[in-house]
């Protein structure tokens, strides 16, 4: 019985402490990692992003040799921010936006349409490729837009056979 | 013609119907009908003659015929008779009618032998209740009641428990018998026999003034072995432990109806006639009527609380009815009870005169009830039986769907036995209640009785809402769902319904106007002639209206007009929810997503009530497994 | 005849109508109640009415074998209390007083239990299955209590009338007889139990067996139910009022009708901070803690027996 | 007319069920946060029910797996309409880090048609509120699909005279002679 | 040299079988022994030297060493070593001596490598299937290397169902899950329930199965699986990415620096803090005390927002790397800190006297579930569990890690063995993550957070790493591979071997104590299933008397 007087005494003490929201907002925790930013300004298409993220939902595709489409789906994203941590121009930043409730997963995303600067001289690109680029060449890895995956392959396992017996399911 | 004549008649036929029935046993199409035939003329003559009695007065005894040092052996219908006549002629006939086609199912015994016995002990039961002598003739019927009825309880004389049931009962039914003659005895033997015997239920009675007075232990002593011996018929406990449980499911579910629903009312009534008829009204001051009123009471309620509570752990459909019969038959000893407690009162106190007399007229009430709900679950009970060939509660379910008419029977049995408002079992419950409770002004401990009564009535209600859930509710069971393979349908043809309808609208009846079934009692009980039985009725308040109500309106039901208030308050509920527009979807149950519904999962009547029937183990009747 | 036929109709209708009108108001009063006593803001005090509302508009979805069966049970389960409004007073004399007494009320009251027994096993899911065994050792329980009140009262007055048990100053402030006081502590303290809430409300538990008998219903049904549940309590409460604090009842209309709120919003205050202050009791617990209430009762019956 | 009042009480009596079919745990803290104390969504008629059977809104975290999609389908099936489905949280949204692993099907839409979303791993509390907020009208959404361009194509590639700096972006000009 | 010692212990009896030995420092023992020797070897160490089992990992090494490799891992707490019993078994016939006869906690670990790999445990009393979902077909390993993680078996059978076992005479088979408002998490029991007692269950569990250690074989990267670390589970994900992190290090030999270990332990506090008081007020929400849930809630929320505020999100807090943390604790944030805290304190106190004293509470949970020290012992139950049963058993102590070797605590034990006792032991384990928060924040060095790393990772190195989880010791074991991820890692999280003392603990239990006897070992199914889907049979069969064990070993 006293227990309970006590465990009322906590109830009371409390008062009501019920927040406003969403009629009034409180601003979010200075390191508060929301939705992710783009900023096409600075974006120089490295894809680093892109080779950190741990959803793999930043996606590459070349249009041609001067567009680069750099897709972010945003459904999937798992805010960490490793993304703004490795981009070098610092053109990703983690926003304190966490307002993104929606009824069309679509709204996520984020295209970048990046112009991949070409040697005059030459028409190369400037950079030399990055890893992610590299393993673009090889083939092992493959993003596939349309989808929002990406197609990836170990080296393991292009080394082995396979399971030659086992049908594979294509979704 | 009559009524004793018409009586003498019906008998007769019983008795050559079961010879026919004998001789045709094996033409199986038509024995069934020939003894419904015989069944159904006897018992109309035996209505007619019953009716004539409460209508018109209690006919002069009839002397059949006398033997020399045996006494006489005479026949007389009054009203009390006259009441337990109807419910046996009724109950009678509807279960020949079952038995029609129910007895088709039993292909490895042969009809011989059940219609010649069912026929001799519908007999035995018309005399039990007519026969005047307590000695010799009541012996002899008492024994063309028990002997034919010992042949049916183990007309499945194959199975080993049967034949032990059948020998208990049979043991039971002897030493209640002995019993009943020592009492007869005792209060005999020292009288002067009379121009009709010495044990002639007249002589006793014109002698029971002076045993009173100056033999007041052989008063106790007799009065103590009818007790007794009328309790282990009418299943009183302890005694009623011993056989009834036992006997009942093992008989044909037909038959166990007339055992349940009408046989051991003879046990009430033996005890009614030597409590209530066997004094002489103007005698009161020296019988002990409170303390015997204490004494039954008691038992009464000992009997209805042990018999339910034993009654809500059987997991066996019949059994569990056979159990409930105890439980019924307690609180028609406690509505006897307390009109005896509340008899020495009578006298001086016009409300205790009243409720005494609410008292026996609930008690007899309720056995009319009992009568009917009690066939009519033993009925359903055998349908189901009938249908899937089990009578474990634990491997039927879903049976609704599949035999609706019987479901609902058994609803409105169910219903009407656990007291639920507009139903019969409440009507003759409130009776008892009001007697026993505005009745503790005089004897105060009937107040505690009333209220085991009551709380037993809740438990009768979990045992049918288990008998009824599990059977027809719940889930479709692999057992039914393998019948239903078999058989196509489940549900049983008419002349099994019939009987069934005609005793559920019976308990509707009654339910919904309770002052039909007061005033054909107030009759009954006018019409019998010796002891308190007439004085008892003039207190009965039988108003012309709908309500029945108690001593100076100080308790009154009018179930009708509960009934209208309820069908609005239905009509208001279906209007409402049918007013936002909803549609309706059928899907499959919900059991957390990953497992589907299955045998494994579908709860079983075991599992029902497990913590009150842990908290209950002392009282005893667990469930065999 | 005709006339006091007219009175009975005409206070009986108002009766269900106030049943109606405030029985989802009292569940807004403990949903909001309880949600301050949790440091929160809670609902509006009219959600219990959206909910209802919103119930009566969705889907009805039927699982069971016997959909009939099911429907009659979710009419039933509101009926029954409707019909239990026409004999309790409220604000004025009990409309049906001549057409029952108080046996039959406390049957009306099993009859409201029964409905939610039949719901949960016609819809034949195993965990209304345990609902119903649990609803029903509760009510085999809470039943006599009642019971015993009742006929306390009766043996007091010596009627079973429903006027006489519930109006007549059997527990008055005129007169406190110690068996009166001993039940009004008894029934108090089943009062949770009656109205079905935390720490009693085991046949529903949610965190077990999720509703229990109510699992399988859906759209207006399940709102039948809950209107009935909320209807209930405040059935409940009246008839409590009525049995021990009727002073003020024979004032006129209007007053007495509100000292009764007045009352019975004392009572669902109670029900509400004992709800909020206790976790959920085992069902066995909560038998042994009914069982303790019942031999508290006989002893009070007894008193009453002996003229205290 | 009482059915048309029974319509517009369902967006003022939300009775929730959240079906977790695979997910960390992390948005059903989130879920269970929502309705205490500080979020206090009862504010807005919305109670946490145990019965799909008693839902108008399901409230689904974690991916669909491979074990549990028979299940959430049955759930879903279990609701009487009118129904909505929430996504919380990336993993139902999306499906999460693991969206092509063995034993993942994929988001929950890709079992049962979905609603709302309220992407976060996990959301917080205020996300989900807003989430509530946006279904049950009370503000509108903010996030609309963004598609940003570092120069307008097609350019032609051989008129650098063309080319003129604007703040910070590079600019072509001269579009007619694309 | 305590890894030495155990060694010699060891050696004394199996001395021959032994091939290799590793000992990389103070407190690790790696162990490779002849496969014939393994059961006797695990007996002696479990029984003889009292070492707590801890997990079995399943290794395939054939792109490498052209064979499977099986790791039977032991805790020695006195001598505070943490052991590897490894052998090598030929890549065409994986099969090996079951140990669950000797170790009956084993059990799980058995037949999860034997879904996964395909390795067969010989002896090992049941052979149900454990991980992999009810469809997916027989013979398909998803762990081996020639499997690709997103692989999926066209021959996947929806509707395929689990083989159960029939429930006893006159029980009534009652489904709890995976949707049940009492599970945050899918997961499925059958229970037999005749009346309202439970007479025994089976449990299908392994439904939140999401491939992750798969994953992190095969597609990310090592500074990219601290982040799906992190959501192996929701609320303790914070333990695991640390403790992914450290058995990395071990492996690799990396030092992080002393500022980064001080913020590892303090968030490890923070998470346990946050997580006891979630499950006190889970518990009563199962007990259907509301009130007590909403102000247990009420306190935690500060506790959130201050975990927001120094990593930038509530739960999954992104903390850890590979050699440090992301972020640091500023003298502002150590204010705050200090304040919620002694806000907390104050609260929790007033909470935990009202809470001790509850008889209506006490009655719910006296005598509930119970699991004595003989069942933690062979079962391997651990954490809050084990302290409730009179075990004094904390990784924090026994296996120091982070910075727990310079703070100073108690380790909370109680002697009830039931439910109570574990309510008790959590509302007083919050005292103490609070003293150790204040002196982790006090003794704090300056200093860089994070080591850079610029060389490839050893491959081919084996990291073990323990932690006490909220819910009790959770176990990484980690073999560092080429291509910046690791070959192997294996997570074993405490209600891994807490969920397998579930059918003893409620058997003849009221159903009504199942839910809160389920929930007092918070169970947290998405920890236990990271990897596979399956079956799982676990009725009473497999809790062993003393006795039968005795004598088993004897046969063996």
């Amino acid at each position: 019985m006293i227990s309970k007087l006590k465990e009322a005494v906590i109830c009371l003490k409390a008062g009501k402490v019920t927040l406003p929201y969403p009629f009034a907002a409180e601003p979010v925790p200075a390191r508060y990692r929301g939705r992710p930013i783009f900023n096409v300004e600075r974006c120089i298409g490295c894809g680093g992003c892109a080779n950190n993220c741990p959803a793999r939902e930043i996606l590459l595709s070349d249009v041609c040799q001067e567009i680069r489409i750099m897709r972010y789906l945003g459904q999937r994203c798992t805010y960490c921010g490793r993304c703004a941590d490795v981009c070098p121009e610092h053109a990703i930043t983690m926003s304190g936006e966490f307002e993104t409730a929606t009824n069309d997963k679509r709204d996520l995303q984020q295209e970048l349409e990046v112009f991949m600067g070409t040697c005059q001289r030459c028409g190369r690109c400037f950079t030399a490729p990055g890893p992610l680029e590299q393993l673009m060449m090889k083939g092992y890895r493959q993003d596939d837009l349309p989808a929002g995956r990406w197609v990836y392959k170990s080296r393991s396992f292009l080394q082995s056979e396979g399971l030659p017996d086992i049908e594979i399911e294509l979704d | 013609m009559t009524p004793n004549l018409a009586f003498v008649y019906a008998l007769s036929i019983c008795l050559a119907g079961s010879l026919v029935t004998l001789l045709v046993s094996r033409w199986k199409p038509v024995v069934g009908w020939l003894a419904f035939l015989c069944v159904f003329s006897s018992s109309s003559l035996v209505i007619y003659a019953a009716l004539t009695v409460l209508l018109s007065g209690a006919a002069p005894a009839l002397t059949l015929f006398s033997l020399a040092g045996l006494g006489t052996c005479r026949l007389a219908i009054d009203g009390l008779s006259a009441i337990l006549l109807l419910l046996i002629a009724v109950i009678a006939v509807l279960s020949s009618i079952y038995s029609v086609r129910y007895m088709v199912h039993y292909t490895e015994y042969g009809l011989g032998r059940y219609y010649p016995y069912f026929l001799l002990f519908v007999a035995g039961m018309y005399g039990i209740v007519v026969v005047t002598d307590l000695m010799v003739y009541f012996c002899a019927f008492w024994q063309l009641m028990t002997l034919p009825s010992y042949a049916l309880v183990r007309f499945e004389s194959k199975k080993q428990e049967n034949v032990r049931a059948a020998n208990r009962y049979l043991l039971m039914m002897e030493l209640s018998c002995g019993l009943v003659m020592a009492g007869a005895g005792l209060l005999g033997s020292g009288s002067q026999p009379g121009a009709l015997g010495r044990y002639e239920f007249d002589s006793l009675a014109a002698n029971m003034s002076s045993v009173l007075s100056a033999d007041s232990f052989t008063a106790i002593a007799a009065l103590l072995l009818f007790l007794v011996g009328f309790g282990i018929k009418a299943g009183m406990w302890p005694f009623g432990q011993l056989w009834l449980p036992a006997a009942h499911p093992a008989a044909p579910s037909p038959v166990s109806a007339l055992l349940s629903g009408v046989m051991i009312k003879t046990g009430v009534y033996g005890l009614m006639r030597s409590f209530l008829w066997l004094i002489p009204a103007d005698d009161l001051a020296s019988y002990p009527a409170a303390a015997w009123g204490l004494v039954i009471g008691v038992l009464g309620t000992a009997t209805l609380f042990f018999g339910t509570i034993q009654a809500l752990k059987q997991e066996e459909s019949k059994r569990l009815l056979a159990f409930h019969s105890i439980g019924q038959v307690g609180y028609i000893l406690l509505g006897l009870g307390a009109c005896l407690a509340l008899l020495p009162a009578a006298s001086t106190s016009d409300s205790a005169r009243v409720l005494a007399a609410m008292a026996l007229a609930g008690a007899l009430f309720h056995t009319i009830n009992h009568g009917l709900f009690k066939s009519l679950l033993f009925l359903n009970a055998g349908s189901v039986l009938f249908a899937t060939g089990t009578q474990s509660l634990n491997r039927i379910g879903g049976l609704f769907k599949f035999m609706p008419v019987t479901g609902v029977m058994t609803l409105i049995a169910s219903f009407s036995i656990a007291g639920v408002p507009l139903f019969n079992g409440f009507a003759s419950k409130w009776t008892i209640y009001v007697s026993t409770v505005l009745g503790s002004r005089t004897a105060p401990y009937l107040a505690v009785l009333a209220l085991f009564a009551i709380l037993t009535s809740a438990i009768t209600l979990a045992s049918f809402i288990k008998f009824f859930g599990s059977a027809f509710l719940s889930r479709t069971s692999q057992l039914v769902k393998q019948r239903l393979e078999e058989k196509k349908r489940l549900e049983v043809d008419w002349t099994m319904l019939v009987p069934q309808l005609v005793l559920a609208s019976g308990c509707l009846v009654f339910g919904l106007f309770p002052q039909t079934a007061l005033r054909l009692l107030k009759a009954g009980l006018a019409t019998s002639e010796h002891g308190l039985g007439a004085t008892l009725a003039d207190g009965l308040p039988v108003s012309g209206g709908l309500a029945v109500a108690g001593p100076g309106g100080h308790a009154l039901i009018v179930p009708f007009v509960l009934a209208l208030v309820l069908v609005s308050m239905l009509l208001l509920a279906r209007t409402l929810s049918r007013s936002g527009g909803s549609q309706r979807r059928v899907a499959i149950p919900w059991l957390c997503g990953y497992a589907l519904e299955s045998e494994a999962n579908r709860y079983t009547a075991h599992g029902l009530y497990g913590e009150v029937k842990r908290y209950l183990r002392w009282a005893g009747g667990t469930a065999r497994r | 005849m005709t006339e006091s036929a007219l009175w009975a109709i005409v206070t009986g209708v108002a009766n269900v109508i106030l049943v109606l009108a405030a029985a989802p108001f009292c569940e807004g009063i403990i949903r909001k109640v309880t949600a301050r006593v949790q440091s929160r803001q809670g609902p509006p005090i009219w959600q219990p009415y959206l909910d209802i509302l919103k119930l009566l508009g969705k889907e009805d979805i039927e699982s069971g074998e016997s959909p009939g069966l099911q429907r009659l049970s979710a009419y039933l389960s509101l009926a029954a209390v409707l019909t239990l409004a026409w004999f309790v007073p409220m604000g004025a004399a009990a409309p049906l007083t001549k057409a029952g007494d108080a046996i039959l009320v406390i049957y009306l009251l099993t009859l409201c239990g029964v409905s939610t027994l039949l719901a949960g096993l016609a819809a034949g899911s195993t965990y209304s299955l345990f609902g119903v065994s649990r609803e029903m050792m509760a009510m085999l329980t809470l039943e006599p209590l009642l019971a015993v009140g009742v006929i306390v009262g009766a043996v007091e007055t010596g009627s079973l009338r429903l006027d006489d048990v519930l109006n007549a100053s059997v527990y008055s402030l005129a007169a406190w007889p110690l068996a009166g006081i001993l039940m009004l502590v008894v029934l108090l303290f089943s009062l949770q139990a009656f109205v079905g809430r935390v720490p009693f409300d085991t046949a529903e538990a949610e965190t077990e067996i999720m509703e229990g008998p109510l699992i399988e219903y859906s759209g207006p049904k399940l709102g039948l139910f809950k209107y009935a549940q909320m209807s209930k309590l405040f059935v409940y409460c009246a008839l409590l009022v009525g049995l021990f604090a009727p002073w003020g009842s024979q004032w006129p209309y209007p007053l007495a009708l509100l000292v009764l709120l007045a009352k019975i919003g004392v009572l669902v205050l109670l029900i509400t901070l004992v709800g909020a202050t206790h976790a959920r009791y085992r069902i066995d617990q909560a038998i042994r803690y009914y069982a303790a209430l019942f031999v508290l009762s006989l002893v009070a019956l007894t008193l009453a027996l002996v003229g205290f | 007319m009482l059915s048309k009042l029974c319509q517009r009480a369902f967006k003022k009596s939300i009775w929730v069920y959240h079906a977790n079919s695979g997910g960390c745990n992390g948005c059903d803290i989130e879920v269970l946060n929502v309705l205490t104390p500080y979020y206090d969504v009862e504010r807005f008629g919305i109670k946490l029910v145990g019965s799909p059977r008693h839902a108008d809104v399901m409230l689904c975290q974690g991916p669909a797996l491979r074990s549990t999609a028979k299940a959430l389908e049955r759930a879903y099936q279990a609701m009487p309409a009118p129904k909505l489905v929430f996504a919380i949280g990336s993993c139902a949204c999306g499906g999460g880090i693991w969206y092509d692993s063995y034993s993942v099907i994929g988001p929950v839409d890709k079992v049962i048609p979905v609603d709302f979303y309220v992407p976060g791993c996990p959301p917080r509390p205020e996300a989900i509120v807003y989430g509530v907020a946006v279904a049950l009208g009370l503000v509108d959404k903010k996030v609309a699909p963004v598609k940003l361009k570092q120069l307008e194509f097609p350019i032609a590639r051989y008129h650098p005279e063309d080319l003129e700096c604007k703040d910070d972006m590079v600019v072509y000009t001269k579009l007619d002679r694309i | 040299m305590p890894a030495r010692n155990v060694l010699n212990q060891i050696k004394e009896r199996f001395e021959p079988s032994i091939l290799r030995v590793d000992v990389p420092s103070d407190n690790r023992l790696f162990l490779y022994v002849t496969p014939g020797v393994v059961r006797d070897i695990c007996n002696h160490v479990f029984r003889d030297l009292d070492a707590r089992y801890v997990v079995s990992i399943g290794i395939d090494d054939r792109p490498y060493s052209g064979q499977f490799t099986v790791a039977h891992n032991f805790g020695f707490e006195r001598e505070k070593v943490l052991s590897s019993i490894l052998v090598n078994l030929p890549a065409d016939d994986p099969v090996i001596d079951s140990i669950s006869p000797a170790v009956p906690a084993a059990n799980w670990a058995e037949r999860e490598f034997r879904d996964l790999l395909g390795i067969e445990p010989v002896g090992c009393p049941s052979m149900k299937r454990l991980v992999l979902p009810d469809g997916w077909p027989e013979g398909v390993h998803p762990l081996r290397k020639d499997f690709s993680w997103d692989l999926k078996p066209a021959k996947f059978d929806e509707n395929k169902v689990f083989a159960f076992d029939d429930p006893p005479e006159g029980c009534v088979v009652v489904p709890f899950g995976p949707f049940h408002p009492t599970l945050d998490e899918p997961a499925h029991f059958r229970l037999y329930v005749e009346g309202e007692i439970v007479r025994g269950c089976e449990y299908r569990g392994f439904m939140v199965h999401r491939g992750i250690e798969k994953l992190a074989d095969t597609v990310l990267t090592y500074n990219e699986i601290p982040m799906m670390a992190e959501r192996i589970c929701g609320i303790c994900g914070c333990v695991h990415s640390v403790a992914y992190a450290q058995a990395v290090e071990q492996a690799a030999a990396i030092e992080p620096p002393a500022r980064a270990r001080f913020i590892r332990t303090i968030m490890l506090e923070l998470e346990r803090l946050h997580s006891h008081l979630l499950w006190v007020g889970l518990a009563n929400h199962i007990l259907g005390f509301d009130t007590l849930f909403m102000q247990s809630f009420r306190m935690r929320e500060p506790i959130m927002w201050l975990c927001e505020r120094i990593t930038g999100n509530r739960k999954t807090y992104g903390l850890c790397v590979i050699g440090g943390v992301r972020w640091d604790i500023t003298p502002e944030i150590k204010d705050d800190i200090n304040r919620i805290l002694d806000q907390l304190e104050k609260e929790w106190i007033a909470a935990a006297k009202a809470v001790q004293g509850d008889r209506n509470l006490q009655k719910r949970t006296k005598g509930v579930g119970i699991a004595d020290a003989a069942l933690v012992k062979d079962l391997g139950l651990i954490g809050p569990i084990a302290r409730a049963s009179g075990v004094p058993q904390d990784c924090r102590r026994d296996f120091p890690y982070a910075a727990y070797d310079q703070v100073d605590f108690q380790v909370i034990t109680q002697a009830g063995c039931d439910v109570w006792s574990r309510v008790l032991v959590r509302v007083l384990e919050v005292f103490e993550s609070i003293r150790i928060i204040r002196q982790c924040l006090e003794k704090m060095p300056a200093g860089p957070i994070q080591l850079q790393l610029d060389d490839e990772l050893p491959p081919g190195r084996i990291g073990l790493s323990s932690i006490e989880a909220p819910r009790g010791e959770a176990h990484h074991f980690v073999v560092t591979g080429e291509e910046n991820r690791p070959r192997r890692w294996r997570v074993r999280a405490p209600t891994y071997q807490n969920l397998q003392g579930i059918p003893a603990m409620i058997k003849d239990q009221q159903l009504a104590d199942m839910t809160i006897s389920l929930g007092s070992i918070d169970p947290c199914f998405s920890c236990t299933d990271r990897l596979e889907i399956l079956d799982i049979k676990s009725g009473d069969v497999r809790v062993y008397s003393q006795q039968e064990i005795v004598n088993m070993t004897r046969r063996v």
